[in-house]
């Protein structure tokens, strides 16, 4: 027993390094996908405290326009702007119905809110898409499909070119993410609004377009991850259970943390992976994916209650 | 004037802590008391009881488990439907092991078993607060819901992997599995939830509720003025799991009779905390008007265009549905963000002072 | 100093309004106030008088509180504000200081202090220029610029709200208790400053405080309120000599200043208007 | 004057891509009957829909709401048919779920008021190992094979059978389960594949899982032709998502799809040009569509013998249990139905309530499924004591539980 | 042990445990201040490079008001965080009736007689004006969870008897008018009174008060004042204020101690203090 919890797994690890390095890859690229979702939640969680659920339906509602309307005979770019455009108006509606007239309220509520914003995207979303999985038009938009075969140690390692290409983009991201909230006015305007929205008005901050705009950019990223997704596995209502990984990945990373939530979708993806082809699999009957990120979390909150990279709690009086 | 307060005038200060200081909220009590133990029963079609009636008692019990935690703790639980499995696979277990054991015993019973889980789960709240709080239940709903499926023997090895409700007797009736009356299921689950509505109502508004609203409200400053703020997070997730837990049991056994693992995945989650949100965190009342709202619509919701002789195909009637619920959902957190029970008080505050308009 | 008989044009009016929370707490009952360009106006009055709810209601701030103007109009320059923006109103040159601080807790004091020139678009030379005259009022702040505002002392966070608030070049400042928990060497010299700026930037003043001491010693003309009315105005000058307001706002009695000990019989209140 | 037989359909939720194609074929084909002839014996069939979203919670719904009148359930998930499996005997409604359920369900001494016929999981199961091995299965042996199944009762259902068989070929039996959350990211599971090196890999997939499944078999490059689904996981829509790199997945199923035959006709005729349908000429070239044609044919047949049988126009629930019992499904009914080659024949008995049809390996070309084996059968000898001992226990765990006796 | 009705607001604390060894002091009024109670010996406090508090050593005797004043950001707020066990001294010793007291919790602290007011208003907004003053009766009810869940014996007993003694302070402290009020909707004034209230609730045996008068006006400031030294007055509690209006502090106070930049710059009674000069270029700015 013991021999097989720590001491098998090395081992097995060892003697197939190309293997071990194709679970690392596999675990990168979740990884950087359950991210991505995350960095939505980060940018909305930063600027109005909403811990918004509705990024993972954003995802599946951005990628399924996208392909309907490509369905439609659009070009392939044509799709991505108008889809951007479908997501402005989504960011102006959420703004103008739900989030200002619950300007102050109690976060749980607002975070209630976004779950029904949830519930009506997707009734909304069956009744003009349906229900079918439908095929990413990956091609169309120039992503290349091929994979690149490496043998490390006379071995095999199989990476997808698309997904270099997501880890590219995602990094390309984050790096702007970062600049935008660090160095800019709007970004210290976003941070602003996020700890006391009454004094962000008071100094003429407009929440209302700071929403649209963060709102707005969440919904770009769910594109972007959406298309990610997509070509992984198809575009269906299903891929919205996936929006929940992101929750422990930005509890690890910590909730306003752009880094966080990047670092901590790594660590997730990787070391889920991990646990699950060394010891869940072969001791616990396998499918510890479910909750093996949210027991990580866990763990790393009990000695950072605030996540790798959150703020830390003011606690005074 | 039908909402007259004037001239009711306490003299003690056991008459200023009734339970219904104003006589109109006693008749109102009393005309629901009859509604749901006498009229409701005698007229009710098995299609009520089995879509509306019961399901509406159980999942006010649950949210009303869950309120206890997060309405007046203030603890944020997202993992209410793994406690309620606990309740269900406790109580599996305990009638298969002891077909003896009388089933509303065990069934009360039950609960012990997901407050024990619960507490466990508890305990990073101690260290862990707010929306990263709620990855402990988090992992706690993953958690169990695979536990579920992979511990055989709570299942007690049966190919499906799913419980089954075996026919349980109590004084010669069937009161659960499919031999069961919905009538006498209507009953026992109603006594239930009578008990333990009574219950919470006692332990919100005494000392232990008020520790809790205090740890809720403002934790530093509770403990600065003497709470435990340990054991106070942790009774409340004992006792709020005990009664998830009982609802738990309750849901599998008085209603549907047989239940797979991911019966109590996360959606089921949800459904209690929009029925504790709904209706309104921190309020016994409301969990009764959200489940009724959460429940009850889509079923009139689904039986509407047929009525109308609206030409929808099922399948739409469903996602309108879906969208309809979400709608209702941000409809109603926008009107009152507080919930229907506060809507209520408001209403009931207009009435007190009507016709005046302050 | 401007003098009471002093007339100047009128920056700010609000005629008689009425504001309503949570659609049943009638707490304005009808307030008039008019502020003169270039002026320090004091807003007097005592707990849950209504003050903070008359300065939230000019700068729009009562919205996201449930709270709501039903009667009655507010003007600025002569055009009605009142169904602006918060963040509209601040562009036309109204800013709030808010009661209790509102720092932004994560935010560094140098970063907080940013925030105030959001709405600015002269550039960042001229913001630059400002971060130093509030570091020439504030030397503290300048002390503590890097640290994040959650950890710094009350004092030093009011500091900071009036420093934000300078930081959008403001034509008027509605300033609300700004002398609440400062040590009495710091009230004195944060209402040097608010004279200072008063005089030398030209920047208008309504100032809601119950230190009523130094309020009507810095101000120009006074308004008390009270229970939701304004019940007596006048210039400050002419207030500090009233007896009511020396009874009951100043401590004061006719043998000059009582010591609190002394007061043996606990006072009631009078009421201008019952 | 009708009949009122209820579906509780799922085109809406995670599994709807599936469900769709079925429930049209299902209702074409009343439709057709209704238009053609009129109904069945003269009265028409009312065949509707109660939407579930495969939610256990609506079926249960659906079900006290349909069964006053409805003459049968057809609950359309393993969850839903779990639970008003023990509610049919009080309230006395025969269950009709074909291609699923309870395999045990096949014994009707124990299981009066279900049906799962043609066959069941484990006939499926049954026939993927003599498509894979031979008749007797020995071309298994020493070998290893790799059950990827959805961690659901569903996924887990072939698994005693399995099991066994394992035992007695002798090959090497490794169940992968993939989590409903986990069905649109298996890269672990099919990491684990690679890292077992299994000579099959058979799937019990469903909906979303399917595309999953083969999007990682053709990264992984795992050779198709080694790779074989339950009848859930042979459909067109999945597999056009990985297209050419498909080609040589195969799928049991007790249905093939006949673009020609005779029934299409006439559900072209009575159905689509009525503009009835809400189906698209693709799909109803596919196998799953055709499948619900099946499915239905069969209910019509039921009601029909019980007609006759009972000598009366209007049937009710426990006339058509009798006629359920009792459907002859013989090469030359299938030919009158217009439905050769679409199923194989089979037919139910008291004491045999799924009827062990047999089925057929089809193979996906790139572009659509074609038949790749002969008609396979089941093997009984194992199947039927498994049945016997799995449908005890249930009706043990569930006493009093009403059984019949068809020894009589 | 207290159980609910033997001992009611009003009554003379007992004074147990308190040191009889330092000699106390008579007032300039006349009162008779006790032996000390608590003393802090060289407590130092750093939060990472940030040292708020250096090297203070104070004592507050039984039965005086002492008062704390000293700029903002002195220390004086996390001076009060020490004493009821909020902030852990990075050095130093607490002594409290007579004994070294260990690291504690905040509850335990309280629990041994501590009890205190809040800088920034700590109430629990979501309850009523009653449910907060009730809650300062926690430490002493001890009715057991299925006694509550039925509301029978011994916590209805608890519960009534304990009602008595708040609605004392309640008119005690003339808020009877707001005893059902939510406390959110109560003005900043009145909120400062419930939790003064919610303190003496519990019958403390030392009252910390941190800025009980910031944000009143004069008149609400006299009444404030007549509370504080009634308190002080007719149960004997031992009063540690926070104050910046030195009319107050020098008013109310036996004994002042003096801080700036976390350093103790004067202790003293206030006429003393008021004299000292490092105080007045401190703090003061001109002498008052
Ligand atoms: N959000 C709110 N909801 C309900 N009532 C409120 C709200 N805010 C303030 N009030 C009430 O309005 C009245 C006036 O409050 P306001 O804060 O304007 O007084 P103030 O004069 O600023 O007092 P203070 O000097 O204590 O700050 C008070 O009685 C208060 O209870
Ligand atoms: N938790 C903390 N973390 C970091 N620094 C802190 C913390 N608490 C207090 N400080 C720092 O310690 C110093 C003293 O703060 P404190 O609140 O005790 O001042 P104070 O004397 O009460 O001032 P005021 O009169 O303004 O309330 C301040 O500089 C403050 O920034
Ligand atoms: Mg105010
Ligand atoms: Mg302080």
């Amino acid at each position: 027993m013991l021999n097989d919890i720590f001491i098998k797994p090395f081992v097995d690890m060892a003697t197939a390094p190309d293997f071990l390095l194709q679970v690392l890859w596999e675990g990168l690229v979740s990884g950087i996908l359950y991210a991505l979702i995350a960095l939505g939640f980060v940018l909305i969680f930063r600027s109005s405290r909403i811990f918004n659920f509705a990024q993972g339906i954003m995802v599946v509602f951005a990628a399924l326009t996208l392909v309907g309307l490509h369905a439609m005979g659009v070009p392939a770019w044509i799709c991505v702007i108008l889809t951007l455009g479908v997501m402005f108006v989504l960011a102006v509606t959420i703004e103008r119905v739900v989030l200002r007239p619950l300007v102050g309220q109690p976060d749980i509520i607002l975070f209630m809110a976004t779950i029904g914003i949830t519930l009506f995207l997707i009734g909304f979303g069956e009744i003009i898409f349906g229900g079918e999985n439908k095929v990413m038009i990956t091609e169309e938009l120039g992503i290349p499909t091929d994979s690149v075969v490496l043998e490390p140690w006379g071995g095999l390692l199989i990476l997808e070119q698309k997904d270099i290409t997501a880890v590219v983009v995602a990094a390309l991201l984050v790096v702007a993410l970062l600049a935008f909230l660090n160095k800019t006015r709007m970004g210290r305007a976003i941070r602003a609004l996020g700890d006391d929205h009454q004094a962000a008005l008071s100094v003429g901050i407009s929440l209302q377009q700071i929403w649209v705009l963060v709102w707005f950019i969440a919904g770009i990223i769910a594109l972007v991850t959406g298309i990610a997704w997509g070509a992984r596995a198809g575009v269906s209502f299903a891929l919205e259970v996936i929006a929940y990984k992101a929750l422990p990945v930005l509890m690890l990373g910590g909730l306003e943390s752009i880094t966080g939530a990047i670092v901590g979708g790594l660590l997730i993806g990787m070391l889920e992976k991990l646990f699950e082809i060394y010891w869940g699999q072969p001791l616990l009957g396998g499918n510890t994916e479910t909750w093996f990120a949210f027991v990580l979390a866990l763990i790393v909150l009990l000695f950072r209650p605030q996540g790798l990279f959150g703020e830390r709690i003011i606690e005074r009086v | 004037m039908l909402y007259r307060t004037a001239g009711q005038f306490k003299t003690t200060y056991k008459a200023d802590q009734a339970l219904f200081p104003v006589r109109q909220d006693a008749v109102l009590l009393a005309v629901i008391l009859a509604l749901v133990w006498v009229i409701f029963p005698l007229v009710a079609s098995e299609f009520t009881f089995q879509t509306l009636l019961i399901p509406i008692l159980i999942y006010s019990l649950a949210a009303l488990g869950l309120n206890l935690l997060t309405g007046y703790a203030g603890q944020l639980s997202l993992g209410t439907a793994a406690f309620m499995g606990v309740g269900a696979y406790a109580c599996y277990k305990l009638v298969t092991l002891m077909p003896w054991l009388n089933p509303v015993v065990a069934i009360l019973f039950s609960g012990v078993f997901s407050a024990g889980v619960g507490v466990a789960f508890g305990i990073p709240s101690l260290r862990i607060k707010g929306f990263y709080l709620a990855i402990a239940t988090l992992a706690a709903q993953f958690f169990l819901v695979w536990l579920f499926e992979k511990w055989a023997w709570l299942y007690n090895y049966n190919a499906s992997g799913a419980i089954q409700v075996p026919n349980l007797e109590m004084f010669g009736v069937y009161v659960a599995g499919p031999q069961a009356s919905s009538i006498v299921q209507y009953y026992v689950v109603l006594a239930v939830v009578t008990l333990l509505t009574v219950v919470c109502i006692n332990l919100t508004r005494g000392n232990l509720g008020r520790t809790w609203k205090a740890t809720r409200d403002m934790d530093i400053a509770a403990e600065l003025i003497g709470i435990n703020l340990m054991r106070s997070k942790l009774t409340a997730f004992a006792i709020s799991s005990y009664v998830v837990g009982v609802a738990g049991a309750l849901f599998v056994f008085m209603w549907r009779g047989a239940a797979e693992p991911n019966l109590f995945d996360i959606p089921l989650s949800f459904r209690i905390l929009f029925i504790a949100i709904i209706g309104g965190l921190g309020s016994i009342m409301g969990n009764y008007l959200g489940a009724i709202l959460i429940v009850g619509l889509p079923v009139v919701l689904n039986t509407l265009p047929e009525m109308l002789g609206l030409p929808i195909s099922p399948a739409t009637v469903e996602h309108l549905n879906v969208m309809i619920v979400g709608a209702l959902i941000l409809f109603f957190l926008i009107i009152e963000p507080h919930g229907l029970a506060r809507l209520w008080a408001l209403i009931r505050e207009k009435l007190i002072i009507w016709p005046f308009p302050h | 100093m401007l003098d009471a008989g002093d007339t100047r044009e009128t920056l700010l009016e609000v005629n008689n309004i009425e504001v309503i929370y949570n659609h049943v707490i009638l707490v304005l009952k009808g307030v008039s106030l008019s502020v003169p360009q270039g002026g320090i106006t004091a807003l007097l009055g005592g707990n849950g008088a209504g003050k903070t709810t008359t300065l939230k209601a000019i700068s729009n701030l009562l919205h996201s509180e449930r709270g709501e103007v039903t009667k009655g109009s507010i003007v600025y320059r002569g055009e009605r504000v009142q169904d602006l923006d918060p963040a509209a109103l601040v562009k036309k040159g109204v800013i709030q200081v808010m009661e209790g601080r509102h720092c932004f807790e994560h935010l560094t004091i140098e970063e907080n202090l940013m925030t105030g020139a959001f709405t600015r678009r002269d550039g960042k030379g001229a913001v630059e220029a400002d971060l130093q005259m509030v570091y020439d009022y504030f030397p503290r702040l300048k002390e503590r610029r890097k640290s994040q505002a959650g950890y710094t002392s009350g004092g030093e966070q009011q500091m900071c709200a009036i420093g934000r608030a300078l930081m959008s070049r403001p034509e008027t400042i509605l300033l609300d208790e700004p002398s609440m928990g400062l040590a009495p060497q710091l009230v004195e010299q944060i209402f040097e400053i608010v004279k200072a700026v008063n005089e030398g930037e030209g920047v208008s003043f309504l100032l809601a405080e119950q230190n009523t001491n130094v309020a009507l010693r810095f101000a120009h003309y006074g308004y008390i309120l009270e229970n939701g009315r304004v019940v007596m105005d006048g210039p400050a000058a002419d207030l500090r000599e009233n007896p009511d307001v020396k009874e009951f706002y100043l401590g004061m009695s006719d043998e000059g200043r009582k010591s609190f000990r002394d007061v043996r019989s606990y006072r009631r209140r009078k009421r201008w208007l019952a | 004057q009708e009949i009122s037989a209820p579906n509780l359909s799922y085109r809406t939720g995670p599994f709807a891509a599936t469900g769709i194609p079925v429930m049209n074929g299902q209702i074409d084909y009343f439709t057709m009957l209704n238009e053609r002839d009129g109904g069945i014996g003269g009265v028409k069939v009312n065949f509707y829909e109660c939407e579930t979203g495969y939610n256990t919670e609506k079926g249960v719904e659906c079900y006290e709401k349909t069964k006053s009148d409805a003459i049968v359930t057809q609950p359309w998930s393993t969850g839903i048919t779990l639970q008003v499996l023990p509610k049919s005997n009080v309230d006395e409604i025969p269950i009709l779920a074909p291609g699923y359920g309870f395999s045990a369900m096949a014994d009707g001494s124990v299981f009066k008021w279900a049906f799962n016929l043609p066959s069941s999981y484990w006939d499926a199961a049954s026939m993927i190992l003599k498509g894979l091995g031979g008749d007797d299965m020995s071309g298994l042996e020493g070998k290893k094979i790799a059950f990827l199944h959805l961690d659901h009762p569903f996924g887990k259902e072939p698994l005693p059978y399995l099991e066994k068989k394992a035992e007695d070929v002798g090959f090497e039996l490794v169940p992968i389960p993939v989590g409903l959350k986990e069905m649109q990211n298996q890269s672990a599971q099919w990491l684990q594949i690679r890292r077992e090196r299994p000579d099959y890999v058979v799937m019990w997939g469903w909906g979303a899982m399917n595309v999953g499944a083969l999007t990682e078999a053709v990264k992984t490059r795992y050779p198709m032709d080694q790779f074989v689904g339950v009848w859930w996981s042979g459909h067109s829509d999945d597999l056009q998502v990985v297209g050419e790199d498909g080609k040589g997945y195969r799928s049991i199923s007790f249905n093939a799809p006949v673009e020609n035959a005779p029934v299409m006709d006439d559900i072209k005729e009575f159905v689509v040009d009525t503009g009835k349908t809400q189906s698209d000429e693709e799909q109803r070239s596919e196998v799953f569509y055709q499948r619900g044609l099946v499915m239905s044919a069969a209910l019509a047949e039921a009601i029909a013998a019980a007609q006759t049988h009972f000598e009366t126009d209007v049937i009710d629930a426990s006339q058509l249990r009798w006629g359920l019992e009792n459907i002859e499904m013989t090469e030359e009914r299938i030919a009158e139905l217009g439905m050769t080659g679409m199923v194989p024949p089979f037919s139910t008995s008291c004491s045999d309530h799924t009827g062990h049809s047999g089925g057929w390996l089809l193979e996906w070309d790139g572009e659509k499924f074609v038949k790749a084996s002969d008609h396979l059968m089941a093997d009984a000898e194992d199947i039927e004591p498994l049945e016997k001992q799995k449908a005890q226990e249930y009706a043990e765990a569930n006493a009093p539980w009403p059984t019949q006796d068809c020894e009589m | 042990m207290m159980d609910g009705t033997a001992q009611v607001f009003g009554e003379q604390q007992e004074r147990q445990g308190a040191v009889k060894d330092t000699e106390g002091y008579v007032t300039e009024d006349g009162r008779q201040i006790g032996g000390t109670l608590m003393e802090l010996r060289n407590i130092t406090l750093r939060f990472g490079g940030v040292v708020a508090i250096k090297d203070i050593s104070f004592d507050i005797r039984e039965g005086e008001i002492r008062a704390i004043i000293g700029p903002n950001g002195a220390g004086k707020s996390s001076m009060l965080n020490i004493i009821s066990g909020f902030y852990t001294p990075s050095e130093g010793e607490l002594w409290y009736k007579g004994s070294k007291r260990p690291p504690m919790k905040p509850y335990e602290v309280a629990r041994m007689g501590v009890a205190r007011t809040f800088q920034n208003i700590a109430l629990f907004e979501g309850m009523s004006v009653l449910d907060n003053v009730m809650t300062g009766r926690l430490t002493k009810m001890h009715a057991g969870i299925a006694s509550q869940a039925l509301w029978w014996g011994k916590a209805r007993d608890e519960e009534i008897a304990n009602r008595e003694v708040v609605e004392k302070v309640i008119d005690f402290l003339e808020i009877q008018a707001i005893r059902k009020t939510p406390v959110g909707r109560l003005p900043y004034g009145l909120k400062k009174r419930v939790e003064l209230a919610r303190a003496l609730a519990a019958e403390p045996s030392i009252l910390l008060l941190d800025e009980p008068m910031a944000g009143m006006n004069v008149e609400e400031k006299e009444d404030m004042s007549r509370f504080i030294l009634d308190v002080n007055d007719e149960f004997g509690t031992t009063i540690c204020l926070i104050e910046h209006d030195m009319g107050v502090v020098m008013d109310l106070s036996d004994r002042v101690v003096v801080m700036d930049y976390g350093k103790k710059i004067g202790d003293g009674p206030p006429d003393e203090v008021r004299r000292n000069q490092d105080v007045i270029d401190a703090y003061l700015g001109v002498a008052h």
